[in-house]
């Protein structure tokens, strides 16, 4: 039978995996991007997981509220990415370095 | 009037220093001077009834100095017979050296400074022997320092003057470290520092241990010796000798004041006035009478082979002293102070001759460029004589008649073997020494004052004869050129020809110059003095150390003992007969080798060379005492100061510390790269460090 | 005197100048530090003359106390100790400020203003009663000394202004720590409640250790001393006289009002420690002088030396002991500060401190060189000067707790002599073997103003301490008897033992000598 | 059976386009894959009984922010060829950290179980009458109507943020005026001609 | 459900909202030329919604069914926030009139950031906490990057934008943990499940959720942003960095720790430890070799976040009141600072930053190198001035707890950060004179530099009131 701790681990597992996708990748900071939607992600399987495990609806009002945000979050990202691209021109996260020490 | 008798010196010196180019010389030297003499004429009016017997001992207080708990001490003027006999001693010799300076300075620019030392320092000797508690005393004491510092230095254009100002000084507070552990323990254990507390409580402290330096000792002899170390510093004990015959290098009115009549007799002073607190400890009675032996004798043998005259009297008056210290070890506190008494005049008279020679002989002091002097400066060399006289002991055994070291001298010696014990050691020591003072004093008369002039070699008397008013530049430049090198090689500087050898490797001749006798404002205090040197003895010997007349004298201002005086008086006659024996034998010799056969030293010298060489570099002591003390505190001081703390503390600790700091930054710099992937691996180590930790927990 | 606020008022007289020196022209600053610190001169007379002396007379007085602070107050009020040291202040500030009258020309009002604000500090420091107070006070030291060491300071003066801020920030933050946990554990911050407290022994060894870090550093002890040379060094003349005349004093002043009273059992317990680091300190540093080649740095060391006699002194926990030191703080407040003096009359005239630049000053300045030999003898500690009688005091204190730690430290007195008669000599006597220093002109009647009166304070101490003496001494008292439970044995333990029959003997033959000759 | 196949058919589905997401060296690529990727998530949400979150989570992510990444992908003129390089250096000790913190957390929430404390905490438990979507509407606009409201000031933040940041006046772009354009009237800008055949235009 | 003591409840929100709204329209329609009207409008609104505070203390501290606390701390945090934020924009027009990009969006922004900061520090579950703590994050993303030409900025903004949300990230996944496990978003909840033994994925979620927020703080290891965000972002925006947002990450980390993780106390106390000392030592060691003063600045926050912590650290009501005492004088003393960095200008009225620049200051203006001095003395925390006062707070509270080790080694390593505050009043005070310096400040700035200049002198002063509304506040913590 599958239980809580299967989904769990599957949340576990991309949330891992979206952090290291944020250091692991030095060209593309679009992909970061990316990362961060798989960690918000697993924590949303999380708070369904748990939601439904518990019984509890709460869960699922906080996951939605995540959805929300991670909407916002992505606009604004994507938003000020635009403009230090148009900036640089380049959106190679080797080449985020202006400022250091 | 003890009072007046103080405080006239210090308030003439304020005058005379204070005042100084604005008051001009001459109302200095009158002021100072006249202050001086009457400080002198009420010494002796305080004096003479002791002497009759008519004065009791008194103690004039003024006003609290220090007071700390159950430590009190208060400025007092103490009278009784020891002072006494010092404010004579003080007043009178220094008033006639006041007098003398008039001479002998006369040419000197800075006068109303000198006056000012002078009396600075016999307000300062005074305190010091007035004192009536140990502070106070050790308040004359440093104040003596100080005003022999400056005295010495008092040509402070003079390397060598400087180097000699700083070493009395400083060796001088090896002793008072000494002198101040000494009252600390001496207050520890009796809770005062009022001498004549301290004195009749001593005897209840015999057999009584003390903890020092994590040992037990006799606390008497701890205490005693710590104070005596003080008097070794102040009066030029063997090993605490070396200040003293540099210290001529300050001007010679001072050698006679300070370094011959007054301040070194301080120590002898300070063991006769705690005479009562040494008769409690045998042992250091016993290291009294053998420092004071060795001294006397080790003083004698250098004395016999220096060519400047200031140094073989400077020598002399060292031994002199050790003859005062092991009298008062073997217990004749009478005749310690006796010959101090006798001494003051005899060797403050020689010194003032040797002054009045060099005066005349434009400040040349090697006795080798002197010769036949007698004929130009004839009172000089006779009162010089008188004082040769004195100091050989030259007197009758049998009638008890003659100069005044006779008495004194003698009386020290035949106490000593009356004594018995360690005594007899030291009467044998001192008639020895006896024999070498007789040497070398009438070396020094019959180098100067016979023979033929040899003074055509010396640079002196070049300078004087090419330079017409270079007088007063003498005092000050050619000395000073001559004697650049440390006191060590000082010598070595002065024989010209090489081979170290006495006088008479030296050509003669007079080189065109005329000695003149001196002024008469040097003259009196010389027959003023000479009159002292012999008479003193003659005068009071029976007061100082007559059995009962001593008793009467003293009335217990000292331990004095007339058992061992009378003992002294019953030594058998060859023991009256020694001193006097070996002062004609050294009196011969003198003149067999230097009027006589002017071969013999010469001779000497290449038959006994290490010896000659060993004497005339003074037992080494200097060389030692650099290689010990002076080389190792500056390479000491710079070791800690390089490598400690520059090198350690400063290295390690705040330098260390801002360098650890800036690596720690530029780790962190380096961290900080700028790359986002590098911040998000620290959180995400950050994070997993946490979730580690949450594991553990 | 009653209920009249002279102390708040001895800090507000100061800081109003120093808010009119920041807004003033350089002259009108000099004018108004000048009359802002004779003004707490009188101050500080007045309150000499109209503190109880007498040994019934309540220990704290001119008290005040205003709670406005919330966590602590605005409470002051001093004794005797603290009144001495006040009195070293206010004396020194004017002449402070005349010495810097010529020499300092560069923001000029910044200079004075920084100079009364440190006034201002100081007599807080000394006058607070209460602990966070006296901390606050303690610590703000460090601005305007920073400020004045780094602005007006020499070539080096940005390295000694660190080194001198942080090694003494770092030295009091851990009594600060220390000072939270008494609060906390006697729940008062008054000094005098706290005086009395008993702490547990156990926790007063860790307490005395954090308020150690401070003083030490402050005083200061080896081997946390080498921020003084470098300070001083590089301080204007008057930041070197206010550095060694009252700063290094606050570090005794903690001392014997905190340390000892506060924390008697370990006190006792560590104060071979500080035995041992005075040991050290005195010949050391003393050693160190003696090869300094610049003036300042060898007046400096020489303060070490002597900050060393006064921890010794502290810590023989008997009355002399602690008279002593108290007088040597005093003492040395007045000859060091006169020493810096005089170093900085020949530096304003020929602008360096190396000592070979100078010679022969006895020549073509005497009156400078009078004075200074005065100051010389004064440092050397020679009887009839102030130094003498603290120093004195403070071994012959030492001597009943611990006969070696007296002489190691007696040795001072040799070694002193040695450096400063060797510096005196450098300077003032042989040739002048510089053309330049031998024309510097002789003391201006500014300067023998400024020195005039050391000169006479110095005498004064030596020959009468008395009136200095008497205020402390049932403080000193009060504090022995708080010591006394406490205070270490001494290792000069005297045994009466019955008369040596040999002492005896030796008499009796020497007598039997003398009768069997007669 | 089914329920464990279609888990464990979701669950690789989603770990497995998650992990090309980021790996991907085409960003394109990665778009697609993340939107994979949201796919199964919703698949897993379904399994688990939330269908409106599911649903949320298709139309919200593969409907809107998937779309706009890759909007923004094309919209930036990005050589993809220049960003055909490796991964940082320090990629295996990055890798073993990630797989600590991955085998701490798997412990960590291997120990869940829903106990009665649990339980009796919950703020809205499930209530069998009520769909899903009910259910959340109704906490939604009543208990949790502040936070609600608070999720459109968010969204109205990243909306102005948005506009703040890339919004620029472009020079030679005509913009609207709505009253000029409502002045317009046909006589103005419409001419009826007749035009003869064969011949140009004159206007 | 909706009561109206709720909405009074929120009533400074409901202001600050209802004001970000209006004043978004005006800017909207009005264009940049609004700019000033807005300014000033956003500022009366922070100054209406801080007079709100009272109203909303009065009503009971719960409302929308524990979602939302009004307590005393509340309170005090936002005051401090709305303070901060006011003089954010105060201090704004000059900087960004300088190249003709002033905008009302700026103070709109701040404005709704307010609200978000405002929720979080009255949060009373976990999910108002993540709605506000976005709420403000995605405000200060887009400030952060609102200089948008500038090439600084926007990379400023990337980092920040990045490196947030995956503190975001970690942090909603601590959430759900401690949601699942404890079966409860509400932080009273936590608490009472957490009381009878923290099980291991609790402490799993609560390590995640204090990460998260110690990155909000900039508290080592989470604060990597923090340099290169001051840095690159408009000097207005780090002001408004520097003070209001950590006041609000501080109060929400000091609720969080007490409200929900309270029965964990001994447990997070040791990361709060940890994270407190690495902040002082990073935070001092590495603004030593800082040539760019915001740079400085915002190592100087990490280092004085670690000095706010060790009041939490303590964990008791008088450690929590020091930690919020610590902030208000933080926030002054940062708030000073930055409008003495906003008044370094070169001759032409161009904005420098490097710290070389600031050389022989003391000479050229005199009153701005006095005032900078006393704030970098008053970080420093050196007597008399208030800095000190700030940490003397926290360490006297983590004494009375007892950490008296952590109290002697957190107070030790301040001496470290006394060097680069001293490093930059030795370049305006021992320094010569290097270029000409803009002769005369902003008459605002001015005012808020001497206002906060007199508080930091006088601040002694305050000491009865501080310390009785940092007492009320924490008091109503615990």
């Amino acid at each position: 039978m599958i239980g809580l701790q299967h989904y769990l681990v599957v949340s576990a597992i991309l949330f891992v995996m979206g952090v290291l996708g944020i250091f692991i990748n030095r060209k593309n900071v679009i992909i970061i991007l990316m990362a961060i939607e798989l960690i918000l992600l697993s924590v949303n399987i999380n708070l369904v997981a748990f939601s439904a495990f518990l019984g509890d609806l709460v869960g699922q009002v906080f996951s939605m509220f995540v959805l929300t945000v991670a909407a916002g979050e992505a606009a604004i990202g994507l938003a000020i990415l635009v403009i230090y691209f148009r900036g640089r021109g380049t959106i190679a996260v080797d080449d985020i370095n202006q400022m250091k020490g | 009037m003890i009072q007046l008798i103080v405080l006239l010196p210090l308030l003439a010196a304020a005058i005379a220093g204070l005042g100084n180019k604005a008051l001009g010389k001459l109302p200095a030297k009158i002021v100072t001077t006249g202050a001086l003499f009457a400080a002198c004429v009420m010494s002796w009016m305080i004096f003479i009834p002791f002497v009759t017997g008519h004065a009791e001992a008194h103690v004039t207080p003024l006003f609290t100095w220090i007071e700390s708990g159950s430590f009190d001490a208060k400025w007092a003027l103490r009278v009784d017979t020891m002072t006494a006999v010092m404010l004579v001693v003080i007043t009178s010799v220094s008033s006639l050296v006041h007098l003398y300076s008039w001479g002998y300075m006369d040419e000197e620019p800075d006068q109303p400074r000198f006056f000012a030392y002078l009396s600075l320092f016999t307000f300062a000797m005074l305190m010091l022997v007035t004192a009536n508690n140990l502070l106070q005393m050790f308040f004359g004491w440093e104040g003596v320092g100080l005003a022999s510092y400056l005295l010495i230095g008092f040509w402070f254009r003079k390397p060598s003057a400087n180097a000699a100002a700083i070493k009395a000084f400083v060796v001088n507070r090896v002793g008072d470290l000494g002198f101040m552990m000494g009252i600390f323990g001496t207050y520890l254990v009796f809770n005062t520092i009022s001498i004549p507390e301290i004195l009749e409580m001593a005897p209840s402290m015999v057999g009584s241990t003390i903890g020092f330096l994590g040992h037990r000792f006799d606390t008497m002899t701890v205490l005693c010796l710590l104070l005596f170390i003080g008097a070794m510093g102040k009066s030029a004990q063997l090993g605490l000798h070396t200040w003293l015959p540099d210290a001529m290098e300050g001007p010679t009115p001072v050698s006679a004041l300070i370094h011959a009549a007054t301040m070194v007799t301080a120590g002898v002073f300070m063991v006769c006035r705690l005479s009562p607190m040494f008769e409690t400890s045998p042992t250091a009675l016993g290291f009294v009478t053998f420092i004071g032996a060795a001294t006397c004798l080790f003083a004698a043998t250098i004395g016999t082979v220096q060519t400047d005259i200031k140094r073989v009297i400077a020598y002399s008056t060292c031994s002199q002293l050790g003859y005062m210290f092991f009298a008062a070890g073997v217990g004749a506190y009478g005749a310690a102070m006796f010959h101090l008494f006798t001494h003051a005049f005899f060797k403050a008279l020689l010194f003032l001759g040797a002054g009045s020679v060099i005066h005349a002989m434009h400040h040349e002091q090697d006795m080798r460029y002197y010769g036949g002097l007698r004929k130009s400066i004839p009172v000089t060399f006779w009162t010089m004589t008188l004082g040769t006289l004195a100091i050989t002991g030259v007197g009758l055994p049998l009638i008890g008649v003659g100069f005044a070291g006779f008495y004194s001298k003698d009386g020290i010696l035949e106490a000593a073997f009356a004594s018995g014990g360690g005594g007899v050691g030291a009467y044998y020591v001192g008639v020895f020494a006896a024999l070498l003072t007789s040497f070398y004093s009438w070396r020094l008369v019959f180098l100067t004052f016979f023979g033929k002039p040899r003074w055509a070699a010396s640079e002196h008397i070049q300078h004087a004869l090419h330079d017409a008013h270079g007088h007063d530049d003498h005092a000050t430049h050619g000395h000073g050129a001559e004697h650049d090198n440390a006191p060590a090689q000082e010598d070595a500087g002065h024989e010209p020809h090489g081979h170290g050898a006495d006088a008479h490797a030296l050509p003669t001749g007079t080189g065109g110059y005329h000695p003149h006798e001196s002024g008469l404002v040097m003259l009196i205090p010389l027959v003023v003095l000479s009159l002292g040197a012999v008479f003193a003895g003659f005068l009071f010997h029976d007061q100082f150390i007559g059995p009962e007349g001593g008793i009467e004298f003293w009335k217990g201002a000292i331990a004095f003992d007339s058992h061992l005086m009378h003992a002294a008086h019953e030594v058998p006659t060859w023991v009256k007969f020694g001193p006097f024996t070996v002062m004609a034998i050294g009196l011969l010799i003198a003149w067999l080798a230097y009027i006589k056969n002017t071969d013999w030293p010469q001779r000497f010298v290449s038959q006994f060379g290490l010896l000659y060489q060993f004497l005339l570099n003074k037992w080494y002591f200097d060389e030692l005492y650099h290689f010990l003390f002076v080389k190792p505190a500056f390479a000491i001081g710079r070791f800690f100061w390089k490598f400690g703390d520059v090198g350690f503390i400063d290295r390690f600790g705040p330098n260390g510390l801002a360098a650890l700091v800036v690596q720690g930054n530029k780790v962190t710099r380096r961290i900080q790269s700028g790359y986002l992937y590098t911040y998000a691996l620290v959180m995400l180590i950050g994070l997993a460090a946490a979730a580690t930790w949450a594991m553990t927990r | 005197m009653d209920g009249f606020p002279i102390l708040s008022l001895m800090m507000a007289v100061p800081m109003a100048g120093a808010i009119a020196c920041l807004f003033a022209g350089a002259s009108t600053a000099r004018w108004i530090a000048l009359l802002a610190t004779l003004a707490d001169l009188v101050l500080g007379i007045i309150l000499w003359i109209n503190f109880d002396q007498a040994g019934s007379a309540a220990q704290w007085q001119f008290q005040e106390y205003a709670p406005i602070f919330g966590r602590f107050a605005w409470a002051l009020g001093i004794d005797g100790i603290a009144l001495m040291l006040i009195a070293l202040t206010v004396f020194l500030m004017p002449i402070c400020i005349g010495a810097s009258w010529v020499a300092i020309n560069k923001r000029v009002g910044e200079y004075m203003a920084a100079f009364l604000f440190m006034e201002v500090l100081m007599i807080g420091v000394f006058t607070a009663q209460d602990l966070y107070l006296f901390y606050i006070m303690f610590e703000a030291g460090l601005i305007p000394m920073y400020l004045i060491i780094g602005i007006w300071g020499g070539a080096e003066r940005i390295y000694a202004s660190y080194k001198f801020f942080l090694y003494t920030l770092l030295g009091s933050v851990l009594m600060l720590i220390a000072m939270m946990w008494m609060v906390h554990e006697a729940g008062t911050t008054e000094i005098p409640a706290l005086m009395a407290y008993n702490f547990n022994p156990h926790v007063q060894t860790w307490l005395f250790l954090a308020f150690f870090a401070s003083f030490a550093v402050k005083m200061p002890m080896w081997p946390v001393h080498t921020w003084l040379p470098d300070a001083h060094v590089q301080a204007p003349t008057a930041g070197s006289v206010i550095l060694a005349g009252v700063l290094l004093k606050m570090g005794g002043y903690g001392f014997i009002r905190f340390s000892l009273p506060m924390f008697p059992e370990a006190s006792a317990q560590l104060a071979p420690l500080v035995w041992g680091l005075s040991m050290v300190a005195v010949v050391y540093t003393s050693l160190v002088a003696l090869v300094q080649s610049d003036m300042k740095k060898l007046i400096a060391y020489s303060s070490v030396a002597h900050m060393a006699i006064v921890t010794v002194g502290l810590f023989a926990f008997n009355q002399s002991g602690i008279e002593g030191a108290m007088m040597v703080m005093l003492g040395h407040g007045l000859v060091s500060g006169a020493l810096f003096l005089c170093v900085g009359v020949i530096y304003d005239r020929l602008h360096t401190r190396e000592i070979n630049r100078y010679g022969g000053l006895s020549i073509n300045m005497p009156k400078y060189a009078v004075l200074f030999m005065l100051f010389t003898m004064a440092s050397v500690g020679l009887p009839g000067t102030s130094n003498f009688v603290g120093e004195f005091l403070s071994l012959m204190g030492i001597y009943q707790a611990s006969s070696w730690v007296a002489l190691v430290c007696t040795t001072g007195i040799i070694l002193g002599a040695a450096y400063m008669l060797y510096l005196y000599r450098r300077i003032c006597y042989g040739e002048q073997v510089n053309a330049d220093a031998a024309a510097m002109p002789d003391l201006s009647v500014r300067e023998i103003a400024l020195l005039a009166p050391i000169a006479a304070a110095v005498l004064w101490m030596g020959v009468y301490p008395e009136s200095f003496l008497a205020p402390m001494r049932s403080d000193i008292r009060a504090l022995e008897a708080r010591l006394a439970p406490a205070a270490p044995a001494g290792d000069s333990k005297i045994k009466i033992g019955a008369p040596k029959p040999a002492g005896e003997d030796h008499h009796e033959e020497s007598a039997a000598h003398g009768e069997a000759h007669s | 059976m089914i329920h464990v196949f279609a888990f464990y058919l979701f669950a690789i589905l989603v770990v497995c386009s998650g992990a090309l997401t980021i790996l991907s060296r085409n960003p394109v690529h990665s778009v697609l894959w993340l939107i994979l990727a949201f796919f199964n998530a919703a698949g897993l949400m379904i399994l688990l009984g939330a269908e409106f979150i599911a649903m949320l989570l298709v139309i919200v992510y593969v409907g809107a922010v998937a779309v706009l990444f890759l909007f923004v992908v094309m919209m930036l003129d990005i050589d993809f060829a220049e960003l055909r390089a490796g991964f940082v250096d320090y990629l295996p000790f990055g890798l073993l950290i990630a797989l600590v913190l991955l085998a701490e957390i798997v412990l960590g929430i291997g120990l869940w179980s829903a106990g009665p404390i649990e339980l009796a905490q919950r703020a809205a438990p499930t209530n069998p009458e009520l769909s899903n979507i009910q259910a959340i509407g109704g906490l939604l606009y009543t208990r949790y109507i502040f936070l609600f409201e608070a999720a459109g000031i968010v969204l109205l933040v990243a909306m102005i943020g948005a506009i703040v940041l890339t919004h620029r006046a472009r020079g030679g772009v005509k913009g609207q005026n709505v009253a000029k354009q409502n002045r317009r009237r046909p006589q103005d800008a419409v001419r009826n001609v007749n035009q003869p055949v064969g011949q140009g235009v004159e206007l | 459900m909706i009561d109206h003591a709720s909405l009074l409840a929120v009533l400074p929100e409901l202001i600050l909202t209802a004001g970000g709204l209006v004043l978004m329209l005006v800017a909207a329609w009005g264009g940049d030329a609004s700019s000033r009207v807005v300014n000033l409008l956003s500022v009366l609104t922070l100054a209406l919604a801080g007079m709100a505070l009272s109203t909303s203390l009065a009503n009971g501290p719960d409302a929308f069914d524990g979602l939302v606390r009004a307590d005393a701390f509340s309170a005090f945090a936002k005051a401090l926030i709305y303070g901060a934020a006011a003089a954010a924009i105060l201090l704004a027009p000059r900087y960004f009139s300088t190249d003709g990009k002033e905008r009302p969006e700026y103070p709109v922004l701040i404005l709704f950031s307010s609200i978000g900061m405002g929720m979080m520090v009255s949060a009373g579950d976990l999910l108002t906490l993540y709605v506000g703590l976005e709420m403000q994050s995605l405000a200060a993303y887009v400030l952060a990057s609102f200089m948008r030409q500038d090439v600084r900025s926007s990379e400023a903004g990337l980092k920040y934008f990045v490196l947030g949300s995956l503190a975001s990230g970690i942090l909603l996944y601590g959430a759900s943990l401690l949601y699942g496990f404890t079966g409860t978003t509400s932080f009273d909840g936590i608490a009472i499940a957490m009381d009878d033994g923290v099980s291991k994925g609790e402490l799993f979620g609560m390590v995640f959720l204090l990460a998260g927020l110690a990155f909000k703080m900039s508290a080592v290891p989470f604060h990597m942003w923090t340099p290169d965000v001051y840095e690159g972002a408009p000097t207005p925006v780090t002001t408004f960095f520097g003070s209001a947002p950590k006041v609000a990450a501080v109060a929400l980390a000091v609720r969080v720790a007490v409200e929900a993780l309270g029965p964990a106390g001994l447990d997070w106390q040791q990361i709060v430890i940890f994270v407190a000392l690495a902040s002082i030592l990073l935070g001092a060691v590495a603004a030593i070799g800082q040539t760019n003063i915001k740079r400085l600045m915002a190592y100087s926050s990490i280092n004085n976040v670690g000095f706010a912590l060790i009041g939490l650290a303590a964990g008791t009501p008088a450690g929590v009141a020091a930690t919020m005492s610590y902030m208000a004088i933080y926030v002054v003393m940062t708030v000073g600072a930055f409008a003495c960095i906003l008044q370094m200008r070169d001759a032409q009225g161009r904005p420098v930053e490097s710290i070389a620049s600031l050389a022989g200051l003391s000479q050229s203006r005199k009153g701005l190198a006095a005032a900078l001095a006393i704030f970098m003395f008053s970080m420093a925390g050196i007597p008399p001035l208030f800095g000190f006062w700030a940490k003397f707070l926290v360490f006297d509270a983590a004494v009375a707890a007892g950490m008296t080790a952590l109290a002697a080694f957190g107070i030790a390593a301040s001496v470290i950060g006394a060097f680069y505050y001293l490093k930059i009043i030795k370049t305006m005070y021992f320094d010569e004179p290097a270029a000409a310096y803009e002769a005369k400040g902003g008459a605002v700035e001015n005012i808020i530099l001497t206002a906060c200049a007199v508080v930091i002198v006088l601040g002694y002063l305050l000491n009865p009131l501080l310390d009785q509304a940092s007492a009320a506040a924490a008091a109503s913590l615990f």
